[in-house]
């Protein structure tokens, strides 16, 4: 469903942090990203939701070329991407934020959404008047993933979305992750949390220094005792 | 014309040093100053009070320009610690108002909207005016060059790079152990004394001083000759004085040559031309003439 | 000889000078050309350069050094804000170039200025004084001066008081307003409270209209009276005649039958003639009737035989067409311009002037008296 | 032995919320000290009352029994007292090295006269602050980056930067609030190492984070925290049998 | 004061001069609130508007009532195309730049009109009504309408941001713009949308600002400052801040004569905002950034 093909790309002058990505996720597959800091993971994903002008290379979702659109676009051709930073509305109030996740949708579709949400996660309706600049940082990750979930993509991009949560958090997290998978929505995800990851993902995909270094099943990479040691901490 | 030129360079040298005093208060420590033109004023008045009332000897009252200056920049610094941004240039707005307006109102001290007439300059009537201008534009640049050489160095120095840090994060700059309140009072009261040193020597050279002279029109020029030049970069303030001069008066001549319009309409031209050229010159170069960059490099 | 002489003009052509100093230039560029027409000071043609003082000092400055240096002018004519006359004078009188100003503010022909200036404008204390006596004559007894922050604020203030005290009528009410604001509602309550029988509006165009308005809204019946410049004929655009009628003008004046004023009047066509464009219009006939007489056109020449041809016992002439005729076949003239007589004291300052007093009917100005 | 910092009774709220409520803590000198509890337990809010960067509504703070509560951050950090901000807060427009740099103490360059005049001891300093800071970047992989504005790092160099700052400062007593979240886990281990060397060298710290083998290797003892309070504390395998922990924080599940 | 009726009317009279500042003042907000930079074109803006309006009124001869909606849409225009040709390329170097180059925006909108009209003092066609008088306060049932259409305006537009999908979009453009676009808003489209209500009510109040005064090229530039400060001390970005900023600028002024004398006028009014300011430094109804 998702192919990436020699896709180059980057920062203004740093432009060429990506060197070269060809990836494919077929549809209703998950994939987790691993790979040391400065890889180029969260430009990966940014690259895919249209926040970077790729230098060469293609994306395509479904057969249609997605390079050079603007994100809204993508957003409106089924990709919902949860970014690793600035991911909140600061000053709208945790309700707000959840209206603005499902901003594309019907307004009736929102306001369902919106309780169920608050019924998966009680913090968020405890806090659904504050402002979000106001949550803890976890509570604002909890937050950020509840606005992915605002829209039901074919695709859904996470970057490192178990940062800063709580064991007991983060468990609950992988286990919704793995239930909208079920449900038959695509998932690339970044994550740090790389044995929890490659436990509920199919594929794995060791990124280092903007090229794909390893591809393959994920139980096996997490296996791979040379992978273990390099990027996932033994 | 060679008259002119000296004259217009310098009042370019006048326009420099305010750009450069308000570029260690805005440009380094990042607090918005559109009051400059009040402290400017202190400054000259000071000196033209000091010089014509009490006859103090000119270099004195151009000290003590700086020294009112930098008083009234500290006790600002002070006042208006805890406010940013946008919230800080309404109040020094205000305040560069309100000297105006004391000045125009306090007869007795400052002769009023008369203003004051026959400040003296370094030997005026002694030699002849192309001399005494001469004269005044080795004393300006000068100045500009002992300003630009203490205040370049200050900004490539530690102090330089916590001014910078409190200019983007305050409280990072606190946890990191920099006392902020302390750091903005010496940048306020550093650029508030070049600001009114400017000043002095404006009061000097012009030999008369009125409230009018002080208006936000001059705040306007020098605020965008700073960001002409690249806010920050001790260089471009310098570099945008000299432009926005040669667009005050290149534009004179260019005007001149239109045929068909009425004086009002030239005149309504070239301000719109100068205007017009600004944004010209953002539009291709946001980050102004001499772009701020980073003189620490890890290897040098 | 062929080279033009060139006289500076710096109005205030932008700012808050910008409503009088256009018509300033035209008026000074009407009278350039008609001594053009006459063939120009001894063959020579005359050029009239300017720039726009943006009624800022510094500005002002500028353009003076400009006209000054590039331009090389032998007089300049036409600064309007006393704070840029004052600013100018001395860059004027160190490059010997005369300077003719329509600024009020006493303090300015008391500068050292070696005779370099000559101003039209009667000074603010004879305006003031002259004024006073008029309203007391009128039988005013209570007034209310209200003024912009000016030089000659408060001097006006000063005299004021002391010819309603003389007279036994009272200053009743003083304030001093800052002009560049849009509404003056309690300046206005504070004048209803004082019960005036006359305000005196001491201000420009853009604030007196204001303040006439809120006068008018807030039911004051009494007698409105200002400076022409102030309410000049233009100022029935902006203002419904309800507002305006009987508001009381006064101006220096030439004498009623002033050719000078009715000839720049009908140049001037569909648009009135205010005092300062009839004195600019003075200062470019002076400038060049003075260099014609003169040995040589430079600003010193200029400077000196400007007397010689606007006071005396001359043959009186009202236009340069005219004067320069007669001067080219040397005979002595008296120069009577379209702003009044134009004879200067030692000190510059215009003397022995006329003012005439108007009152607003019904979106026009009628003449009451000359005096 | 004295506890270099102790806590009582601090309480902060916001509006209706009540971050922390009476707060009481203490850590030993020469420990590395964790602190945990469930996401909004007030464990970043502490942090900013410790610090100085928020006030408490009551409660103490003392630094080796001096009470600091209220006083300005800068203050607290000549005091020997540092922390790291849980959102990476780098100064973007300074670069890498230059944010290294900012936490350096005693550089007599901040003063105007040194600034202008460049004595020998300011070149000095900076110097040795310099070397120190590319060792620091070396030991968390910034080498490469070190020119590079903060802006344009990576989410998880951001943390890095963050924790190098810290380090600049030497401080007695280090405050981290959460500096792996989004870390790559070999390098979180070296980090750890890193921290242990630390304390042996002398360093106090107290951390905020969330990764248990990352607390299970370095940490003794471990506070937790909940609802804005202290829930108990022991060593790590204490802490984690508590059902209480297991129930509001853990969820059943440890690696460790 | 020698009477609490002179008090009353001296608020009174501030509450008038505020309306009229309201407007550009809101205009302003509203800019600022999407994107998070002091447009100080909105002087220009207010001119454009006031010429817009008398051109269609005194020339053309359209009562006000139709004028007041023109000078809406022409200022909005001239608002968009500054936005797009001078000031979106230039949002990325950082506000400060933007603002600057606002600066001069207003100075060549000011020569623009002019160039067109000259500097010569204008004003509608319309009657000038004498003031009511209540038990010796007295109204001016001009400046009363005027304050009703100001907050009339305000009104709608803090309801619009407050409750809207647009307003929601607006305000989380304004926060994070780059996300707002992830989530599908196009984050253009709403600044254009912010840009055009800025500016139109900016030319609205403009115009009102003709209609209690008369017009020239200066009409927009006289009051920027008491406009900028208004917004500020409301609190930057907030609609009923911009409204309530007013009103203290406006009082402020008016106090003058009682607190110091009228010439001091506007520093009267820079006191009341130092005073706000030292209380509540990000505005009486500012949030906090
Ligand atoms: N400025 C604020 N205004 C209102 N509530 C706040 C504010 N700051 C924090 N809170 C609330 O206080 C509580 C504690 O927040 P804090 O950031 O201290 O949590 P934490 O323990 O650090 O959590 P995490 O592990 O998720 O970072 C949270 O419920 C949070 O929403
Ligand atoms: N805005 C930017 N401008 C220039 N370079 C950047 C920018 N953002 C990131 N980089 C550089 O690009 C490289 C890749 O960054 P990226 O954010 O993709 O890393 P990552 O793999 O997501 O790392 P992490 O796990 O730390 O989040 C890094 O070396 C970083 O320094
Ligand atoms: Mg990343
Ligand atoms: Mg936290």
């Amino acid at each position: 469903m998702l192919e990436v093909e020699g896709l180059v790309g980057g920062y203004g002058a740093a432009d060429e942090i990506l060197k070269g990505i060809d990836l494919a996720l077929p549809a209703r597959r998950m994939a987790a990203i691993v790979g040391p800091n400065g890889a180029g993971k969260s430009t990966l994903l940014k690259a895919i939701a249209g926040l970077l002008k790729p230098k060469a290379g293609g994306i395509r979702l479904e057969g249609r070329a997605l390079g050079g659109l603007p994100p809204r676009s993508i957003a409106a051709a089924g990709i919902a991407f949860v970014p690793q930073e600035a991911n909140i509305f600061p000053s709208l109030s945790v309700r707000e934020n959840l209206e603005m996740g499902g901003y594309l949708e019907p307004r009736a579709t929102v306001a369902q959404r919106v309780e169920a949400l608050f019924a998966r996660f009680p913090m968020l309706a405890e806090k659904r008047r504050r402002a979000a600049r106001t949550l803890s940082g976890g509570q604002r990750q909890i937050l950020a993933m509840g606005m992915a979930l605002m829209v039901a993509p074919k695709l859904l991009l996470l970057d490192e979305p178990s940062a800063g949560l709580s064991p007991k958090a983060a468990q609950g997290l992988f286990d919704d992750i793995a239930a909208i998978h079920a449900e038959g929505t695509a998932i690339l995800m970044v994550e740090q949390n790389a044995l929890e990851a490659l436990a509920i993902a199919e594929d794995g995909i060791v990124l280092v220094d903007g090229r794909v270094a390893r591809t393959g099943q994920a139980a096996a990479l997490a296996a791979d005792p040379e992978v273990r040691r390099l990027f996932l901490g033994g | 014309m060679e008259a002119y030129l000296v004259a217009m360079l310098v009042f370019a040298g006048l326009y420099a040093l305010m750009a450069l005093g308000l570029n260690v208060i805005w440009g380094l420590a990042g607090m918005v100053n559109l009051g400059l033109v009040g402290f400017v004023g202190l400054g000259a008045y000071a000196s033209a009070l000091l010089t014509t009332k009490l006859f103090w000897p000119m270099p004195l009252g151009w000290a003590a320009g700086a020294v009112v200056a930098a008083a009234a920049g500290a006790g600002m610094a002070l006042i208006v610690a805890r406010l940013r941004g946008d919230y800080l240039a309404i109040v020094t707005l205000g305040f560069a108002e309100v000297i105006r307006l004391v000045a125009s109102n306090e007869i007795w001290l400052t002769n009023g909207t008369d203003g004051i007439s026959g400040i003296p300059g370094p030997w005026r009537g002694d030699v002849s005016p192309q001399g005494f201008n001469l004269i005044y534009l080795g004393i300006v640049w000068a100045a500009v060059a002992v300003a630009f050489i203490l205040l370049a160095r200050l900004s490539h120095s530690p102090f330089g790079r916590v001014l910078r840090a409190i200019r983007e994060d305050e409280d990072v700059a606190a946890v990191a152990g920099k006392p902020v309140l302390w750091f903005k009072v010496r940048a306020f009261t550093i650029g508030a004394a070049v600001l009114g040193a400017a000043g002095a020597l404006y009061a000097h050279y012009n030999a008369y001083i009125a409230p009018e002279g002080f208006a936000p029109l001059l705040t306007i020029y020098i605020v965008l000759a700073l960001t002409a030049g690249g806010v920050g970069a001790m260089r471009g303030a310098i570099i945008g004085a000299l432009f926005v001069m040669l667009l005050l008066e290149g534009t004179r001549f260019l005007s001149g040559a239109i045929p068909g319009v009425s004086p009002v309409q030239k005149a309504a031209l070239r301000e719109g031309a100068i205007a017009l050229s600004l944004i010209l010159l953002l539009r291709f170069r946001p980050q102004g003439l001499i772009p701020e960059t980073t003189r620490t490099k890890a290897s040098p | 000889q062929t080279q033009p002489l060139v006289f500076g003009a710096l109005p205030p052509l932008t700012g808050a000078g910008g409503p009088y100093g256009p018509a300033m230039l035209r008026a000074a560029q009407g009278v350039v050309e008609a001594a053009n027409s006459a063939g120009g000071v001894k063959g020579r043609q005359i050029r009239l350069a300017f720039e726009d003082d943006q009624t800022n000092p510094d500005a002002g400055v500028r353009g003076a050094r400009k006209l000054i240096d590039v331009d090389r002018v032998q007089a300049l004519m036409g600064t309007w804000a006393s704070s840029v006359t004052t600013a100018v004078a001395p860059l004027c009188w160190e490059n010997r170039v005369p300077l003719f100003t329509v600024s009020g503010a006493d303090s300015i022909t008391l500068l050292p200025h070696q005779g370099h200036i000559f101003r039209t404008q009667p000074n603010s204390r004879l305006q003031i004084t002259t004024g006073s006596n008029w309203l007391i004559a009128k039988g005013a007894k209570r007034v209310f001066h209200i003024a912009a922050q000016s030089p000659f604020a408060q001097s006006s203030q000063e005299v004021m008081t002391e010819r309603f005290s003389a007279a036994g009528g009272s200053v009743v009410g003083f304030i001093i307003y800052e002009s560049n604001k849009t509404a003056f509602r309690s300046e206005v309550d504070q004048i209803m409270r004082a019960r005036p029988d006359t305000v005196v509006l001491n201000g420009y165009r853009p604030d007196v209209t204001i303040l006439l308005r809120e006068l008018f809204r807030a039911g004051y019946d009494g007698r409105r009276f200002t400076f022409a410049y102030a309410a000049p004929p233009a100022i029935f655009e902006s203002l419904p005649n309800e507002v305006t009628n009987g508001l009381t003008t006064f101006q220096p004046s030439p004498d009623l039958n002033s050719t000078a004023f009715n000839r720049l009047k009908a140049s001037f066509g569909s648009t009135d003639v205010d005092p300062y464009s009839a004195q600019v219009h003075d200062h470019a006939s002076l400038a060049i009737l003075a260099a014609a007489k003169a040995a040589e056109a430079t600003g010193t020449g200029i400077r000196d035989a400007v007397r010689s041809i606007c006071q005396g016992d001359g043959t009186k002439v009202d236009n340069v067409t005219d004067g320069l005729k007669l001067i080219a076949a040397g005979q002595a003239v008296n120069f009577e311009g379209a702003s009044g007589p134009c004879e200067f004291d030692e000190r510059g300052d215009i003397r022995g002037t006329k003012f005439r007093y108007d009152v607003a009917e019904g979106g026009r100005y009628r003449m009451l008296e000359l005096a | 032995m004295a506890p270099i910092l102790e806590i009582r009774g601090l309480s902060r709220r916001f509006g209706g919320v009540v971050a922390l409520d009476g707060l009481d803590l203490a850590v030993r000198p020469g420990t590395v000290t964790a602190l945990i509890g469930p996401n909004g337990a007030g464990k970043s809010t502490a942090f900013q009352c410790i610090s100085g960067v928020i006030r408490p509504d009551s409660g103490q703070v003392r630094l080796d029994g001096r009470d600091i509560t209220g006083w300005r951050p800068d203050r607290i950090t000549g005091a020997g007292l540092v922390r790291s901000f849980q959102i990476a807060r780098g100064i973007p427009r300074l670069t890498v090295l230059e944010n290294l740099l900012l936490y350096g103490p005693a550089q007599p360059g901040e003063g105007v006269a040194a600034a202008i005049l460049r004595p020998a001891a300011m070149r000095a300093r900076e110097e040795a602050l310099r070397e120190r800071a590319k060792a620091v970047a070396a030991r968390l992989n910034l080498t490469r980056v070190l020119d590079n504005q903060a802006a344009a790092l990576s989410g998880g160099q951001k943390k890095l930067m963050e924790i190098g700052r810290a380090l600049m400062a030497e401080p007695r007593l280090l405050l981290l609030d959460e500096p792996v979240a989004g870390v790559n886990p070999s390098l979180s281990a070296e980090i750890a190492s890193h921290i242990a060397s630390l304390r042996d060298e002398g360093m106090t710290v107290l951390i905020v984070e969330h990764h248990m083998d990352f607390i299970a290797s370095l940490c003794d003892p471990v506070i937790v925290m909940a609802e804005g309070r202290r829930l108990t504390e022991g060593s790590f395998a204490e802490v984690a049998a508590d059902p209480r922990v297991q129930e509001a924080y853990m969820g059943g599940r440890v690696h460790a | 004061m020698e009477d609490w009726r002179d008090l009353v009317q001296v608020l009174l009279n501030g509450v008038m001069a505020g309306s009229v500042l309201m407007l550009p003042a809101i205009g302003f907000n509203c800019i600022f609130a999407v994107l998070r930079y002091p447009n100080f074109a909105i002087a220009g803006f207010a001119t454009i508007g006031a010429f817009a309006g008398w051109v269609a009124n005194a020339v053309y001869g359209w009562p006000i009532g139709l004028a007041l909606p023109l000078a809406f849409l022409a200022s909005g225009a001239v608002a968009l195309l500054a936005e797009e040709a001078a000031f979106r390329p230039l949002r990325a170097a950082g506000p400060l730049t933007v603002a600057i180059a606002s600066v001069a925006m207003t100075i060549l909108l000011e020569n623009v009109i002019r160039f067109g009209f000259g500097n010569d003092l204008r004003g509608y066609d319309l009657p000038i009504l004498r003031d009511w008088r209540f038990d010796g306060i007295r109204v001016n049932p001009q400046q009363l309408q005027n304050t009703g259409y100001a907050i009339v305006a305000a009104a709608a537009l803090f309801l619009l941001l407050g409750f809207s999908r647009l307003g929601r979009a607006m305000r989380a453009v304004a926060d994070n713009p780059v996300l707002a676009d992830i989530k599908g808003v196009d984050p253009n489209r709403i600044a254009r949308v912010a840009v055009f209500i800025g500016g139109g009510l900016a030319g609205f109040g403009g115009m009102l600002i003709g209609i209690d005064t008369s017009i020239d090229p200066l009409t927009g530039f006289r009051v920027v400052l008491s406009v900028f400060a208004a917004a500020v001390v409301g609190g930057l970005g907030s609609i009923p801040g911009a409204a309530l900023g007013a009103m203290v600028v406006g009082v402020g002024e008016e106090m003058a004569g009682v607190v110091l004398q009228p010439a001091y006028r506007s520093v009267t009014a820079f006191l009341a905002i130092l005073l706000v300011l030292m209380f509540r430094p990000q505005g009486l109804l500012g949030g906090r950034n």
